[in-house]
C-alpha cells in the first residue's frame, strides 16, 4: 500500500548519538567526513553568531533576536543540502541559515535591528526575506518551485517552518498545492518543542509532525534535529528527491529551543529549567565535536581555526551592528511601487518640508519630539 | 455556492460605447468577460511567462467564462485548476512572481478572496518595500466583484475598500468592455501586484472593443470624463458608471448638465482630473455600491472637499450601498445606488444658493 | 503504534452493495432493519426534494439549487445519525440533511430563493446556517462543541463539507483544534469527486482525504457514501466516540455528484457522461430497495405510502415556492446589530422615504426603475 | 517574531488622567494594559460564559501580559492557549458564541489577525444578519494595535479600516486606562461581535481606573471630548488622542484654542457628539495613524464635510499616516503624525479669511 512510504518511522532517524558515537541506519548513509567538518564549522560559527546576537541585544545594538541557539544543527544543514541555484524560504529564527548561506550577517540582521524590513537582496543570495507571519513563506516557496519546473529549470527549494507554524491553514495549502503540483520542496520543520509559551502538545495531537505528510501523498521523515549528520543525510535525500522529479517532501526534525523565545521573552513563565537544562547534554555542537575528535577528523589546531573564524565573523557583526547607518526617510516612500504615485509624492515633499524646517530650526533631521517642535515652529 | 445567473444579466444591461472616443475599425463587438478573456490571450500569446490559474478557470473556463478556451489554446501548464484554498492561490503566486512569472489569478467572487487577505495585504502588497525594491511582484488578482446579478450571500460583495486601504496595492476598475481590455493588458504589464475588480453586473454587456492599440502603461492612474457637464460632477467607477450616465441623461431633461468621471483606478487616485472636473462644476456627488463607511467613496468625498473647499458650493454627497451586509437577491434593488438615489443627491446640492 | 489505529482501511466499508446484497464487516455491525426502512423512507424523500428543487429552477421560483442528487444517502446519514440535542452544520449542498432534520424544506430554501440569507431559526433545529464560505463552518462546529464540553454538555455535532472544501486553511484548523481541544465533533466529508469542475485529482495527491486524520491524531474512516447502511453504521460510531469522550473523527464518503455543481453550471465542459452514467449503477435508493425488498422488509404497499408522503412534501414545496412572499426591505436593517445604530436608523430612513415618495407616485414599491424615475420624481 | 519593546514605551508616555472626571475614591492607579486585565478578570469572575484564549494567553499571560494571571485564577478552562492559527481561533469563538458563551479572543499583533478575515468579515460580522437575529454572536476580538513601541515589520499595522467597513462589526477603541477598563467590559456585554483596538503604544501608560461603576452598555457609540477650545476640533482616537491633546498645550502657548474630541467608538460613529465639536469651532483636523487613503481619517472627515458645510471655515485637514506600509522601527518616527505635523495642520485652516 502506497501509504506505508509515506508515513514516518516510529524513531527520528539519527546518526551520531548524543555522546558522538556513529549510529548505523539502514536507509541513510552517513555523510563524508569532509562534510561533517564543513557543517561543524558553519555550527561553530552559527553558535557564535547567536551567542553574539544574544549579547547586542543586551547591549542595546539590535533591538530583537530569536535565537537558534541549540538548533544550529539544523540551521546549518538546511544551508548545506541546498545547491548553489537552489533557494531557501527562512522565517526569523532562521539567520543562521540565512548566514550559512552566505549573506552577509550584517545585512541579515537588518530587519533585527529595525533598520529596515530586510537587509540582503534575495536574488543575490537565493534567499527569500526572513518571513514573520508564520507559514506564509511557504506557499511562496510553492508558487517559487512551481515557476521553476515550468520553466524546466532544475532548482529546489526549501522552506523552513516551525512547530506552532504548522497549525496554520497556509502551512496546509502549501502541502497540498506543492503535493498535487508535485513541485520540488522540501518542508523542512524544526519542532523546538515550543511557539513562544505553548508546547507542543497543545499544537498538535498528532503522533508526529511528520504524519501530517501523508495526508497530502507527500513522505514525511523524523530526524533528530541536533544531529547534522543525521539532518543532512535526510536533506539531501529530499532534495535529491526534489530535483530528480520524485515532488516534494516534509521532514520534521525534533530539536528544543534553548533560549527564551526572544530577548523580550520570560521562559521560566511557561516552562521548567530542568526541562531546558535535559537538552544541554544532546548539544549539536558537543556531540559533532567528539564525534570528529573521536574520529580524528579534526584536532584542537583545527578547533582554533574554526574558532578563530568563528570571532571574526562576531567581530565585524559587533563593528557593523555598532556602526549607526545614515537612514535615509525617502526610502519610506521609494520601494512602495516601481513607480511614486503623485500621492506618495506629495506625502514625501510633505515629509521633507518638515525635514527641512526642523533643520533650518537646528534641531536635529528628523520628526521633532513636543519639546522641539516648539523651537522649530 | 455558484450563483450565475448570466441570462438574467445578458439582457438587463444594455451595450453604452466605450468613453474613449469612436471606435478603430478593427473593434470587434465584445462582452466585458469577453473582452476580458481576449486580454488574457492576448497576454498569453505576447508573454511566456503569463499565467493564468485559479478555481474552474481551466476547463470549465471560469464560472463567468471569462477564461473559456484558455486551457484548450495555450495548455495546461499556461492555464490551470488549482487546489481549492485562495491563500494558496494568492500565495503561490507571490512565489511565481518573485520567480519570474507574471501570474494572473482569478478570485471566484469577492467574499471568497478573504481567506487569502493575509497573503495579500502582509506580502503581495509589501514585498517590493520589504526587499529595496530588489523583489517585485508582476501579479494580477482578478475579482469579480459587486452586485446586481441577484447573487446569494458572500457573492456580491464590494471589497475594493479593504484593497485601496492597504498601500502597495494598485487597485484598478474598468466600467467599459473596453476598458476591461485595456486596463488589464497594462495590469499585466505593471509592475506591481494590481486588484483588477471586475463588476459582475456588466460582464454580458456589450461594447465595440479596439484589440489594436498598443499597451499603455499609463492607463493605469488615469481617471475620465466620460460625460461633460456643467452644474455638477458624479465622481463613481464601476458598475455605477452606467447609473450615473443614466442619472444624467435623466437630469438633462430637467435641465441639469451634469458631468460624470470614471475613475477607472481606484489606487493610484487621479487627483488632477478628479479635481478638475469638480472644481469647474463646483459641486460633487460620489456613487459607488460599497458600504460607504470608509470606503473609497469617503476618501474621494474628503479629498475633493480638502482639495476643492473654496470651489464647493455644497457638500459633496456620497451615494452608496447601505452599512449593511448586501440584500439578499430579492432585496437588491432596494440596497444598489440607483437613478433616483443619484438624483435626489444632486437634487441636495444647495441650487437655491 | 498508535497511527495503525488512526488510519482509513483501504477499501471504503461497505454493508449493503450495489445489487442490494448485504456484505459482512468486521468491525460494523449493520443497522437494525427498521432503521434502515426509516433511511429509506428518507432517502425518497430526499430525492423527491432534489428533483422537486431542480424543477423549481427550471420554472424561475428558486434562483439556483446544489444538488445533492445521488448523494441522499450521506445527506440522510448524516441527518439519522445524531440525537435531538446534537448540531449538525451543513453546507449549501446539504439542504436535503437539513429537510431530514425536520426543518420545514420552504425554509431551507430561503436562501436559495433570494428570499434572505438564511429561513430557519438554528436553535430551534440545532442546525447551523447552510455555510456557504467553504470549511469555515467546520471551526463554528468545532467551537460550538468546545462549549458544550466546557458546559459538561453531551452534544455531538456533526460537520460536513465535499471533497473541494479539504483544501481549505480551514478545514485544517478545525481539524487541529478539535483534536487538542478533543472535542465530539464528527467531520464528515462527502467526497463527490469534484468541486465544481474540479476532478479530486486535482484537490489532492494523498492516498484518500481520510488519510488526513493521522495527521492531527484523529481515527479517519472511508466509507461507501452510497451505502446508507455502512454510512449508518460508521457515523454511529463516530457519533458513539465523540459522546462518549473519544473525541472527534473524520468520516469520508464516497460518491459522485450526478448533476451539474447547480443548475448554473455546465458538467459537459469537463467530465464525460460515461462517467456519470456508471454512477447510475450505485445509486444510493435502487440499493437499498433491492435490500429491503429483498429483506421483506418492504412491499409495494410500503414503497406507495413512502411515494405519497414524498409528493406530498414536494406538493407543500412547490406550492410554498409559488408564494410570493411580502418582503420588507426594512429587514435590510433589523439585523445588523441587535441595536439599530443611528446610521442605519437615518439609511433607513432614506430608504422609507424613497418607499413613500415611488409608492405616491403610484409606482409599486421599491425602489425603481431608470424609466420609473421620472414620474417618481 | 514578537518584538516586545515594553521597557522603552514604559517611560515614553506620561500618565494622563482618564478625562471621564476626576477619579472616584476607589480608583486604583493602572496601566491600560492592567486596566484591561482587570476588566477581564472582572468579566470572568461575573459571568461564567465569559472565556479568553488565543496565542500564550495563558501561562505567560500573552506577550504583552494583559492576561496575566487569569489562567491561574480562573483555570485552563476559562483562559487558555490555542493553537496558532487565527481564522481557527475566530472561528472556533463564533462557534462557542453560537453555544451561549462570550470568548475574548486575543489576536496577538494587527497583521497576524489577517488569517482570520474572512471568519471575521463573512461569518463574525454577518451572523446576526443572516440569520435575522436568531444568532447573536456576543464575542470580542481584542487586537494591539499600531505602533510607537519600535515594533518590526507586521507589528505596528493600524487595520481599524478594514473592520469599521464591514457592515455588523462594532469597533472600539480606548484611549485611556480607564476607557479600556469601561469600554472593554461594555464589548464584553455587548450583543453584537466587538473588534476592540488596543494602542500598543499606550499599554504601559498609567492613570487612576475606577473599576467601580456597573458596566455601561451606551458607552459604547460615545465620543467625547477630551479639551474644550474654541478655534479648531481635532477628532481622533488611540494613541493619537495623547499626540492631539500635546498639539492643544502648544497650540494654547500660541494663543490658539483647540477642542479635542476622543471617538473612543468607531463604528457606531457619535455623529451628534463630533458634528456639534466641529460646528462649534468651524474648524476640524482629524487625526490617525493609519494610511490616511480610505481610513477612518476620510470617513470621518467626508461625514464632517457633509454635515458640518455650512460651519466650516476652512477644509477638513488629515493627519494620518502615510500610504505606504509601516516604517521600520528606525524611521518610525517619521511615520508617525507628531505634535508637529498637527499643528502644521491646524495652522492650515484658513485663518486670514
Ligand atoms: C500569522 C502569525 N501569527 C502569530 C505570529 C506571532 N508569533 C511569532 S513567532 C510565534 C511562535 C512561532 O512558533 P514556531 O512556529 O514553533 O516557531 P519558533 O518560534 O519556535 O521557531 C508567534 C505566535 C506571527 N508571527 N504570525
Ligand atoms: C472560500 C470559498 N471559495 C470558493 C467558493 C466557490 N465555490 C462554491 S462551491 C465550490 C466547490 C466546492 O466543492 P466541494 O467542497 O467538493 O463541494 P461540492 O460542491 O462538491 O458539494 C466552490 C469553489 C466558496 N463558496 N467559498
Ligand atoms: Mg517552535
Ligand atoms: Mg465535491
Amino acid at each position: 500500500m502506497i501509504s506505508d512510504d509515506l508515513l514516518p518511522r516510529e524513531t527520528p532517524v539519527q546518526l551520531i548519538d548524543e555522546h558522538g558515537t556513529a549510529v548505523s541506519d539502514p536507509r541513510y548513509a552517513p555523510p563524508s567526513t569532509e562534510r561533517l567538518v564543513e557543517a561543524y564549522r558553519a555550527l561553530v560559527q552559527g553558535r557564535r553568531v547567536n551567542d553574539q546576537c544574544s549579547a547586542l541585544v543586551r547591549q542595546g545594538r539590535l533591538a530583537v533576536y530569536p535565537s537558534s541557539h541549540g538548533q544550529e544543527a539544523c540551521q546549518v544543514a538546511a544551508a548545506l543540502a541546498l545547491g548553489d541555484d537552489d533557494w531557501l524560504f527562512p522565517t526569523y529564527r532562521d539567520s543562521v541559515a540565512v548566514i550559512a548561506r552566505s549573506v552577509d550577517p550584517a545585512q541579515s540582521l537588518v530587519l533585527l535591528r529595525g533598520d529596515w524590513h530586510s537587509g540582503y537582496d534575495p536574488k543575490e543570495f537565493h534567499v527569500a526575506p526572513q518571513a514573520t507571519p508564520l507559514a506564509t513563506q511557504l506557499l511562496h516557496a510553492v508558487g517559487f518551485a512551481h515557476a521553476a519546473t515550468l520553466r524546466g529549470e532544475p532548482t529546489v527549494v526549501l522552506a523552513m517552518c516551525g512547530d506552532g507554524a504548522t497549525s496554520e491553514g497556509d502551512f496546509h495549502e502549501a502541502m497540498n498545492f506543492a503535493a498535487v503540483f508535485h513541485v520540488p520542496v522540501v518542508f523542512f520543520v524544526q519542532n523546538n518543542e515550543f511557539a513562544i509559551s505553548v508546547p507542543l502538545s497543545r499544537q498538535t495531537a498528532a503522533p508526529s509532525l511528520a504524519h501530517k505528510a501523508i495526508g497530502y501523498g507527500m513522505p514525511g521523515e523524523r530526524v533528530d534535529g541536533n544531529d547534522v549528520a543525521a539532518l543532512l543525510a535526510v536533506l539531501d535525500t529530499a532534495v535529491e528527491r526534489a530535483r530528480s522529479g520524485g515532488g516534494p517532501s516534509l521532514v520534521e526534525a525534533h530539536t528544543y529551543r534553548m533560549q527564551a523565545h526572544t530577548n523580550a521573552d520570560d521562559d521560566t513563565r511557561y516552562r521548567a529549567r530542568e526541562a531546558v537544562q535535559a537538552w544541554v547534554e544532546r548539544d549539536p555542537l558537543t556531540r559533532m565535536q567528539a564525534h570528529l575528535r573521536g574520529a580524528g577528523a579534526i584536532d584542537d589546531e583545527a578547533e582554533a581555526v574554526f574558532a578563530a573564524e568563528a570571532e571574526q565573523v562576531a567581530t565585524a557583526l559587533r563593528e557593523a551592528m555598532n556602526a549607526e547607518p545614515e537612514l535615509d526617510p525617502e526610502d519610506l516612500f521609494r520601494f512602495v511601487y516601481a513607480e511614486r504615485t503623485p500621492q506618495l509624492e506629495s506625502q514625501w515633499r510633505m515629509l521633507r518640508d518638515e525635514l527641512d524646517r526642523a533643520a533650518m530650526a537646528g534641531t536635529t533631521a528628523g520628526a521633532t519630539s513636543p519639546g522641539a517642535t516648539e523651537g522649530a515652529r | 455556492m455558484t450563483m450565475l445567473e448570466t441570462r438574467k444579466s445578458e439582457t438587463a444591461h444594455p451595450a453604452r460605447p466605450a468613453p474613449s472616443g469612436p471606435p478603430a475599425p478593427e473593434a470587434s463587438v465584445l462582452t466585458m468577460a469577453g473582452a476580458i478573456n481576449r486580454a488574457l490571450a492576448d497576454e498569453l500569446a505576447a508573454d511566456d511567462s503569463v499565467l493564468v490559474f485559479g478555481e474552474d478557470v481551466g476547463a470549465l473556463g471560469g464560472v463567468f467564462r471569462v477564461t473559456d478556451g484558455l486551457t484548450a489554446r495555450f495548455g495546461e501548464s499556461r492555464c490551470f485548476d488549482t487546489p481549492l484554498a485562495e491563500s494558496g492561490i494568492v500565495g503561490t503566486a507571490i512565489g511565481m512572481a518573485m520567480n519570474g512569472m507574471r501570474p494572473v489569478v482569478e478570485m471566484q467572487f469577492d467574499a471568497f478572496a478573504y481567506p487569502a487577505f493575509e497573503q495579500v495585504v502582509s506580502h503581495a502588497a509589501k514585498m517590493s518595500n520589504r526587499t529595496r525594491g530588489a523583489v517585485h511582484l508582476p501579479m494580477v488578482i482578478r475579482i469579480p466583484f459587486g452586485g446586481g446579478i441577484g447573487g446569494v450571500e458572500h457573492h456580491c460583495d464590494s471589497s475594493e475598500a479593504y484593497y485601496v486601504h492597504t498601500p502597495g496595492l494598485t487597485v484598478v476598475c474598468p466600467a467599459t468592455p473596453q476598458d476591461a481590455y485595456t486596463l488589464l493588458r497594462a495590469a499585466i504589464h505593471h509592475p506591481d501586484p494590481v486588484v483588477f475588480l471586475e463588476p459582475k453586473k456588466l460582464y454580458w454587456s456589450k461594447a465595440p472593443v479596439d484589440t489594436t492599440a498598443p499597451v499603455d502603461a499609463a492607463e493605469i492612474g488615469r481617471a475620465r470624463v466620460v460625460r461633460e457637464g456643467t452644474d455638477a460632477t458624479i465622481v463613481t467607477y464601476g458598475a455605477s458608471v452606467g447609473v450615473a450616465l443614466d442619472a444624467a441623461a435623466v437630469a438633462e431633461t430637467e435641465g441639469r448638465s451634469i458631468q460624470v468621471v470614471d475613475v477607472r483606478t481606484l489606487t493610484p487616485c487621479d487627483d488632477a482630473t478628479i479635481f478638475e472636473a469638480v472644481r469647474a462644476t463646483g459641486r460633487a456627488v460620489v456613487v459607488a455600491e460599497a458600504p460607504g463607511f470608509a470606503s473609497v467613496a469617503s476618501e474621494l468625498a474628503a479629498r475633493i472637499g480638502e482639495h476643492c473647499f473654496t470651489h464647493l458650493e455644497a457638500p459633496v454627497r456620497r451615494v452608496t450601498g447601505f452599512d449593511t451586509p448586501f440584500a439578499p437577491p430579492k432585496l437588491e434593488r432596494h440596497y444598489l445606488p440607483d437613478v433616483d438615489r443619484v438624483l435626489d443627491a444632486v437634487d441636495s446640492l444647495h441650487w437655491e444658493d
